[in-house]
């Protein structure tokens, strides 16, 4: 077994162990935790995908910024008795977990049926890469991007005023001004 | 295939001497603390034990390892135990990215009956190109640490303490990050080797067109030339994201107690005094790698000083390793520069209040900090235009 | 520096400005914040007059230099780039531009050297001079919006400077919300445009504009030109959108100098002298500006004759002068239209300005009534205000006469202009005369009316440096664009410049013939006898006879109410556009909505409820049952597409 | 060495494209039940992230195997996408919780038609 295989598997295990935590652990901080621990797997999984840039990123933006938000709304709520952390209903839960595995088994599938190396055809917009990856996906980031980037700087300004007034408002959408 | 086994062999060994070199600086560092302390406040400090003192520490690291190992009634004890050694992870990683010294070249040679090398010996834990990413990424981990510790403790104070702390973190991280932007755009890397090697030689740059000199050669090619305002951004932030005066409102004696490790003694308090200082000494030696050179030596590069110690008749080989010696000492000087800095600031200045902390953060440092990222890219597409 | 630099540090430099005294908003020291501010626009100034130096070295038929920054906007057919072009017609833009400004902002030092808010006020000043050069520099539609919207943000700001008073953050209000309506114009006529012709920028617009003239009224230029025009009305302050204007006086002088005199709301009479060749070639838009222009310039002159507020007479008096120009755009006269744009520029920003001299020498007060004999207390500034008076009642040899005589003389002579325009043209000169010279008389000659509490004093060197300046420029603006009649009796012979300079890049007017002499110079000389007239009755009335003048106010009482009350155009758009909307849309929902539409709905809606209980049972409110049905449809979906 | 466990041992040996797009679907999927089984509404929403992640992971793989690096920038708007939806939905807990000191998902079940 070379050196690729087996971080990729072990990263593989890592992050869907991590994952199976985040859904089954009835304790929310705990899901929170394992989550965090999902992220850095993933970010480690991208370093095998050779994309260090964007693992750096999703270190710092992920697991530094987003899981600590999570962390730290959880133990401010200090929700320590989860009564019911699962939905009710035995056949409404055998359901959902059958779709969940019918779109699985239907995505490996469909994966395990495509012919291994077929690539999709490198069309005129995709210039293969070339140099330095980071430069290059700066520079693509702010050519063939640009526009989709600005949204997002729109966007994210907009959640930001919405974030504050949404947490500054006193309790529901009728409450008294 | 025993090139391989070398490497590996060589790495995992060198992760583990960077890690003791971390480890080991902390108590040579709570000393300096401690007599600094009393040296800036007119007292003696300890002297009792030992010259100077100096073996004060090893008595404490004994009363540490030997103090009873205690956890809360309603502390959950996972994270409470796991909390301490997750906080040595971070800073440890993070510290092993950076440089220490110029890299040398072991020749080839014979051991356990093959050849081995020759190998390109980089003295740092391991090198990689987007360098200040991820250090960046490995050390905002070192929140959870801090609300673990919180949580685990199932103590007020800690948790309170811990939101602070971590809130606090995050919120410098933005303008720590943004501060090193400019930086990252002077020298177009993100590899903190490469930067090291664009701020050697005497101050020099191109514009338009026309490369300007220093007439005075010593003056080094430091990036605190070019980025004055980045390094005071970044050194104020890293004083916050190290969780030190001014900024250690986390653990505000008359608010919290102790701040997120109230509920801690011992061996595993030692852990996160080795995490705080671990946090420090990267301070210090970004501020270093960025700012001041690195490993580089005023007024003489590398190469020039090899040739200098050439000429005194060592063979190459042993004239690498000198040089690479010499400028690990080099290093080590101004990272001690910094590290007396974060120590005497702690003992000077007075602690801010919770909002002017975050007023600070958001509303004077991220401007600052973004303006800072705009003019320096304009400067550098108008310069070199 | 090569080009590019020149042009990115002509920009960055008000900007950067802007940034610092942005960021130093809370200090007060007026001359820190004002050094900075004036320094940034002067660096702008150096950096476009090397500009058109550059320009000269170029050969006549290329003069233009384009800079493109980088791709902006790439989506789908749309390309925009941050290209920023300099040419003949921009280059001496850029130079009024940052000539002017640099002038107002130094007398902006003296005049808000007490407002603790003068941080602030420099930021703005250099926020709108950098948005004005991305305006005339920008080489698309789009690029010239962003200046467009950029400047009307600035000007919003600064109207409402001190917005405490409510009055005055209303005014900015007003002039925001009228300047919209322009602005959705404007949209409409660039999207006419990028529909037609796939293309924003407007160099490629201008080669792509036919030769031929569209003659129709719905034609694609037409219309697109028609909408363009629109936005210039609201932005150039010209009938029906032009009431935000004298409102907009509520701001501080050297900003009524700046932007609602010089710069800004000559942007729309730019856009058009810059997409020329598409305007000419919808003649029925021409006629539609001419009229629009010709119908300002009376209107907005009756208006300033019977108005008190010293600045408001010059408000109305810029947005008739502004109509001068639409007319000369209008009849294709386009060098004519910026030679006025540029003398304008000087006399008006020369009589603002010393308006606000004569405003902080009587402590903020504006009304002439209470004004008069200040020729005593002021006597630089009068010097200087008489010599912007001179220009604009266009009294020969100075800057106003050459240029508004070319404009009447074109407006007769032209193929697209007509008699009745040239009559309305003398009309408004007449008028412009009168109500200028009324001004004069009222503020600075006869006798005191000035309240014993006030003592008036001469300004400070650095308010009064750009006043001479911009004097010195009244007078000898005018002699880049010497006609041809009077050049050619003028020793020497000198050319008209400014027509040479911009010759490559404006097109003729189509159909011109040859001008006998003669009929130039009658009509030259009865526009200039019935201005000296009416400006000699003006000074008679208002220095010796002002018990006539009340005399004759009371006999026509009527008319005068009307005029001074502005035709009642803001009760009118309140009456018969605004207040009817409401009342009609209240109609709407009381009658038509909830007696008909509601019972319609009602009635389908109780048909549906039922219907719709029956679905309810699915949609129980559950939110992770409709993520499964979510899941489910895609599994439907996906074993659809594999089964295929 | 048979055939049929060589082909096995080179299904764990030869990692290529495949394997990271079915650990994707895995984490995915595991995503996704929980966003359907959980009744905690930051669980949910941390469900949410994971199903993101699963998502990034097969945008980099396609990305690196078809040597075309928009892959990553797909992933930088994900991202930002999915920090400005924890942002708001945390925002919203917070409201709840304010309103009944909980953060169970039956609370905005009021929307029931």
């Amino acid at each position: 077994m070379t050196a690729d295989a087996f971080l990729f598997w072990f990263l593989a295990i890592t992050t869907i162990a991590g994952g199976i935590t985040v859904v089954s652990v009835a304790n929310p901080i705990y899901a929170a935790l394992s989550l965090a621990f999902t992220m850095v797997s993933v970010a480690a999984v991208f370093v095998t995908l050779e994309a260090y840039f964007v693992a750096g990123v999703q270190l710092i933006v992920y697991a530094g910024a987003v899981m600590v938000l999570f962390v730290m709304v959880l133990m401010l709520f200090d929700l320590k008795h989860e009564l019911e952390a699962f939905a009710r209903g035995k056949v409404s839960g055998a359901i959902k977990l059958l779709t969940a595995g019918l779109l699985g088994g239907l995505l490996i599938g469909a994966i395990a049926y495509s012919p291994e190396g077929s690539k999709i055809a490198v069309g005129a917009n995709q210039v293969a890469v070339a140099g330095d990856p980071t430069k290059n996906l700066g520079y693509r980031l702010f050519t063939q991007h640009i526009f989709a980037f600005e949204a997002l700087g729109v966007l994210l300004l907009v959640i930001a005023v919405g974030a504050v007034a949404l947490s500054r408002s006193k309790g529901g959408t009728h409450g008294q001004r | 295939m025993g090139n391989d086994i070398f490497e590996i062999t060589v790495n995992s060994v060198k992760l583990i001497v960077v890690f003791l070199l971390m480890v080991q600086a902390v108590p040579i560092l709570v000393w300096l603390e401690r007599r600094g302390s009393a040296f800036i406040q007119n007292r003696f400090g300890p002297n009792r034990v030992g010259p100077l003192g100096l073996l004060q520490l090893l008595a404490d690291a004994v009363k540490f390892i030997t103090k009873e190992d205690f956890a809360p009634d309603k502390a959950i004890r996972k994270l409470f135990y796991a909390a301490p050694v997750f906080a040595l992870i971070p800073a440890t990683l993070a510290y092993a990215a950076i440089p220490m010294s110029l890299p040398f070249i072991v020749p080839a040679f014979e051991m356990f009956g093959s050849s081995w090398g020759p190998y390109k010996f980089l003295v740092q834990g391991y090198e990689i190109g987007v360098g200040i990413v991820f250090i960046l990424g490995v050390s905002s981990l070192a929140a959870y640490t801090i609300l673990m510790a919180g949580w685990g403790s199932g103590s007020k104070f800690s948790l309170l303490g811990a939101l602070r702390a971590s809130a606090q973190v995050i919120s410098y991280e933005l303008a720590l990050g943004l501060s090193i932007v400019g930086v990252i755009l002077l020298y177009g890397t993100f590899s903190l080797s490469d930067m090291i090697l664009a701020q050697q030689g005497p101050l020099q740059f191109v514009a338009f067109g026309y490369t300007v000199t220093s007439a005075v050669s010593w003056i080094p090619n430091w990036g605190i030339f070019y980025q004055p305002v980045g390094f005071v951004l970044f050194f104020a932030a890293a004083f916050a994201e190290s969780n030190r005066l001014p900024f250690d409102l986390a653990e505000g004696e008359a608010e919290l107690v102790a701040g997120f490790h109230t509920e801690y003694g011992g061996f595993k308090m030692l852990m996160f005094f080795i995490g705080e200082y671990g946090h420090m000494m990267i301070a210090s030696g970004l501020a270093t790698t960025f700012f001041f050179g690195g490993y580089g030596i005023p007024g003489i590069t590398p190469a020039e000083l090899q040739q200098v110690i050439l000429s005194w008749g060592f063979s190459e080989a042993a004239a690498g390793g000198l040089n690479s010696l010499i400028h690990f000492l080099s290093y080590n000087v101004k990272f001690a520069i910094f590290l007396w800095i974060f120590i005497q600031v702690r003992w000077t200045l007075p602690r801010f209040r919770y909002d002017q902390l975050m007023d600070l953060g958001w509303k004077t440092m991220l401007p600052w900090a973004l303006a800072n990222t705009v003019v320096t890219a304009i400067a550098i597409y108008v310069v070199t235009l | 520096m090569s080009q590019t630099a020149l042009i990115s540090l002509l920009l960055a430099s008000p900007f950067i400005g802007f940034l610092i005294n942005g960021f130093r908003r809370k200090h007060h020291s007026g001359n820190v914040a004002g050094a900075i501010a004036s320094v940034a626009v002067f660096i702008s100034f150096l950096c476009s007059i090397a500009l058109w130096i550059e320009l000269q070295g170029l050969p006549k038929d290329a003069r233009s230099i384009l800079v493109n920054f980088g791709s902006w906007i790439s989506v789908g057919g749309l390309n925009v780039n941050f290209g920023f072009l300099v040419d003949q017609l921009s280059s001496l833009m850029i130079l009024i531009i940052t000539g002017v400004g640099f002038l107002i902002h130094l007398f902006s030092i003296g005049y808000m050297h007490h407002d603790p808010g003068v941080a602030k006020y420099f930021a703005y000043l250099n926020f709108f001079i950098f948005n004005m050069l991305v305006l005339v520099l920008g080489d698309s539609l789009v690029t010239l919006f962003v200046g467009w919207e950029g400047v009307g943000l600035a000007s919003y700001l600064l109207i409402g400077f001190w917005f405490t008073d409510k009055d005055k953050a209303s005014a900015g209000m007003k002039a925001f919300i009228t300047n919209r309506i322009g602005d959705a114009a404007f949209l409409i006529g660039m999207f006419i445009f990028f529909t037609s012709f796939g293309t924003l920028n407007i160099q490629e617009l201008n080669a792509l504009a036919p030769t031929i003239a569209e003659s129709t009224w719905y034609g694609i230029i037409t219309l697109g030109t028609l909408f363009l025009f629109i936005g210039a009305t609201g932005k150039s302050a010209q009938i029906p959108l032009y009431v935000w204007l004298p409102d907009a006086m509520a701001g501080p002088t050297p900003v009524s100098a700046l932007i609602h005199a010089a710069t800004m709301v000559t942007a729309g009479v730019y856009m058009i002298v810059r997409m020329n060749p598409l305007f000419l070639a919808a003649p029925n838009t021409m006629l539609v500006i001419a009229v629009i222009g010709a119908l300002t310039v009376i209107i907005a002159a009756s208006i300033g004759i019977v108005q008190n507020d010293i600045k408001k007479v010059l408000a109305y008096s810029t947005v008739s002068q502004l109509g001068y120009m639409f007319l000369a755009c209008g009849v294709g006269a386009f060098t004519a239209a910026f030679f006025h744009l540029m003398t304008h520029a000087f006399f008006k920003a020369l009589m603002f300005l010393g308006s606000g001299s004569v405003i902080h020498a009587m402590h903020e007060e504006q009304d002439i009534r209470k004004m008069g004999g200040l020729k005593k207390y002021l006597p630089w500034t009068h010097l200087t205000f008489m010599i912007g008076w001179l220009a604009i009642i266009g009294t020969p040899g100075f800057s106003g006469f050459f240029s508004k005589d070319e404009i009447l003389w074109l407006s007769w002579h032209s193929p697209l202009g007509h008699w009745s325009l040239w009559g309305l043209g003398v009309l408004g000169a007449t008028m412009t005369a009168f109500y200028m010279t009324r001004l004069m008389a009222l503020t600075f000659w006869g006798e005191s009316r000035v309240p014993k509490s006030t003592h008036p004093h001469e300004s400070s060197p650095i308010m009064l440096i750009p006043l001479f300046v911009l004097a010195a420029l009244s007078v000898v603006g005018g002699y880049v664009g010497i006609p041809h009649v009077i050049g050619a009796i003028l020793p020497g012979h000198p050319e008209n410049i400014l027509a040479n300079w911009l010759g490559p890049i404006i097109r003729p007017i189509p159909g011109i013939t040859e001008a006998e002499a003669s009929t130039e110079w009658t009509l030259m000389g009865i526009s200039v006898g019935l201005a000296l007239i009416s400006s000699l009755t003006a000074y008679t009335l208002y220095t010796k006879k002002q018990e006539l003048v009340r005399a004759m106010t009371e006999k026509i009482r009527p008319v005068y109410e009307l005029v001074y009350k502005k035709y009642l155009v803001d009760e009118f758009y309140f009456g018969f556009i605004i207040n009817p909307l409401v009342r009609i849309s209240e109609n709407i929902w009381a009658y038509i909505d909830v007696r008909f539409i509601d019972k319609c709905t009602f009635w389908a809606g109780d048909l549906i409820k039922g219907g719709g209980s029956f679905v309810r049972s699915l949609q129980n409110g559950n939110l992770q049952q409709y993520a499964m049905y979510i899941g489910l449809g895609l599994v439907l979906t996906l074993t659809f597409v594999m089964m295929r | 060495m048979d055939s049929v466990s060589s082909e096995g041992l080179s299904l764990i040996t030869n990692v290529g494209l495949n394997h990271y797009l079915v650990l994707s679907t895995a984490l995915f999927c595991l995503g996704l039940i929980g966003v359907l089984l959980r009744r905690n509404a930051i669980v949910m929403l941390m469900s949410i992230e994971l199903m993101l992640n699963a998502v990034n992971i097969s945008f980099i793989a396609f990305g690196k195997y078809n040597n075309n690096i928009d892959g990553q920038i797909m992933v930088f708007f994900v991202m930002t996408i999915a920090a400005a939806e924890a942002a708001v939905g945390l925002a919203l807990a917070v409201s709840i919780f304010k309103r009944f000191k909980e953060v169970n998902i039956r609370f905005f079940e009021h929307l029931r038609g």
